[in-house]
């Protein structure tokens, strides 16, 4: 599940716009709102509460990994955050994209330590893979850099009206 | 710039300090928390409960403050340090990094000063 | 306090960047993540919980507004929200500013309807006004109209610094 | 594509409709409440609470929705309408419309049956 790196951008057309788009300064002040945004949003898309801080988690530690390794800490660096619902096949989802302009970076250095050899540190990565089902690291264009992760929800069991109807019915 | 509160009590029967932070705990944060930790052990207390009751979210800056202290507390002059009070959003990131096993992890305040 | 919508921008240098900016379609199902964004930010910007759910709310109305009234009810337009602190005067608070493509008005059609005609609606930019200590509305340069609101925080009773030691004396 | 869940209940004794709405009543999922608000008012209950202790956030069409209601219910034949359960960030959206007098509003589902 953590090691699906490869077809997290296949099924995105590089040109829908998405949904909502974020840019904000790297100032760890913002980690929370970005959070929060992410988990509404991902709350809308199908997830339940569990699930939807999962997904902010997630975010939130590719955010940091921008801010402390891709911008050393400046408070003032742009990061660009982008979701979609993903509809591919009738499923709900969210794609999410974090991007920066920060210092290029092979993708495969992108990687978390060992979980055994406990340490301070070391776990964003990790986290990342473990929450979302695909993560996909890659140079942007020009600069910076860019990781694409998907999330699919899990089928909902009773499609909306019949539910809708069933709350009448415990009238 | 930021606005942690970190709350730290003291109590004497049986003798514990705690450390209580409140609301989140990221990365804007968790640098107070690490602080206050780091006061609690330096007095050499009976024990250290950490009581995450009131943190509704923690990521991975928070965790790595937990091992740091944990580390020193494990450490000798041994200080019997105990997790109390994580809701499922904070379990979850504990589980998610395997580290539910090298905390030893209370469910409520009272029951964390009877194990320590 | 709700009326005065003059100098809302006076403080403003139009080429600051903004510290968080939003673009989103104008879908109702992305209410939910504006509102919980602005409020986290609205919280790390110096405002209480019950503040920060008001500024939120504001911001809701004026989103719905859009919505409703500019973009009668059409989902794939884009809406555009910008967050700065506000720091002049060493006091905190933020300024919002909310745009849009939707067709011109005059904003001095901007108005809610007398509180003390109870019906259903007209109350959105009644609520905007009373949350907010300024609200201007105008027309956007080429295409669009912009709302822009301030709110300052209350001074804090005690400084950071004082505050952390002081926690330190309770033990 | 609203998730909204608004839960319905029918007692007896005193006899009662209850319409207790869950989360978020925005734009986007006042149109359900609205729905519920009206199948339970053409039933014509001997009393009508709508019972918001579940609800963490509602905007102003969410007190649309509750005005129209509300009108429904005073016209003839009138049906009592209480509201009850109303949290800070509810309780001050009403406030600022000034409609905390326009509707009867109890602090409990309890009181609510009472005063109805
Ligand atoms: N956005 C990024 N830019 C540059 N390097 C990164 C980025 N994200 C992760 N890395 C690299 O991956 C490593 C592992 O990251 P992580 O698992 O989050 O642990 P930590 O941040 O504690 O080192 C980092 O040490 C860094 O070398
Ligand atoms: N973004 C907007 N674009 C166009 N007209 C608007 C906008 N916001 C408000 N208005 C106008 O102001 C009036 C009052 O708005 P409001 O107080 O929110 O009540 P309501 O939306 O229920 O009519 C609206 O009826 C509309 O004519």
């Amino acid at each position: 599940m953590s090691d699906q790196t490869s077809n997290a951008t296949t099924t995105h057309r590089a040109h829908d716009p998405a949904h909502v788009r974020v840019e904000l300064l790297s100032n760890p002040i913002y980690l929370s709102g970005a959070r929060e945004l992410v988990g509404a949003v991902a709350k809308r898309l199908g997830f339940d509460d569990l699930a939807c801080s999962k997904i902010a988690l997630a975010v939130d530690e590719a955010l940091c990994n921008v801010i402390r390794h891709g911008y050393d800490r400046a408070e003032d660096r742009p990061i660009w955050i982008s979701l979609w619902p993903l509809t591919e096949d009738g499923g709900k989802g969210i794609r999410i994209v974090i991007e920066d302009e920060a210092k290029q970076v092979d993708p495969e250095a992108m990687k978390g330590r060992e979980l055994d050899d406990i340490k301070p540190g070391g776990l964003g990565v990790h986290i990342i893979k473990e929450v979302m089902d695909t993560v996909e690291y890659e140079k942007r264009e020009t600069l910076g850099m860019r990781v694409t992760m998907l999330k699919h929800a899990p089928a909902q069991p009773v499609p909306e009206v019949t539910r809708h109807a069933s709350q009448g019915a415990r009238a | 710039m930021s606005d942690a509160v970190i709350n730290v009590e003291k109590t004497d029967n049986p003798p514990a300090t705690i450390v209580a932070p409140q609301g989140n705990v990221d990365m804007s944060t968790s640098p107070e928390l690490r602080q206050a930790l780091r006061s609690a052990l330096d007095s050499s207390p009976a024990r250290l409960i950490v009581d995450l009751s009131d943190v509704s979210y923690m990521d991975s800056s928070g965790l790595a403050t937990l091992v740091e202290a944990m580390r020193t507390a494990k450490s000798s002059p041994r200080i019997p340090m105990v997790l109390c009070g994580l809701n499922d959003t904070v379990r979850a990131i504990f589980e998610i990094a395997r580290l539910h096993q090298f905390f030893e992890i209370a469910p409520s305040r009272d029951d964390a000063m009877q194990t320590a």
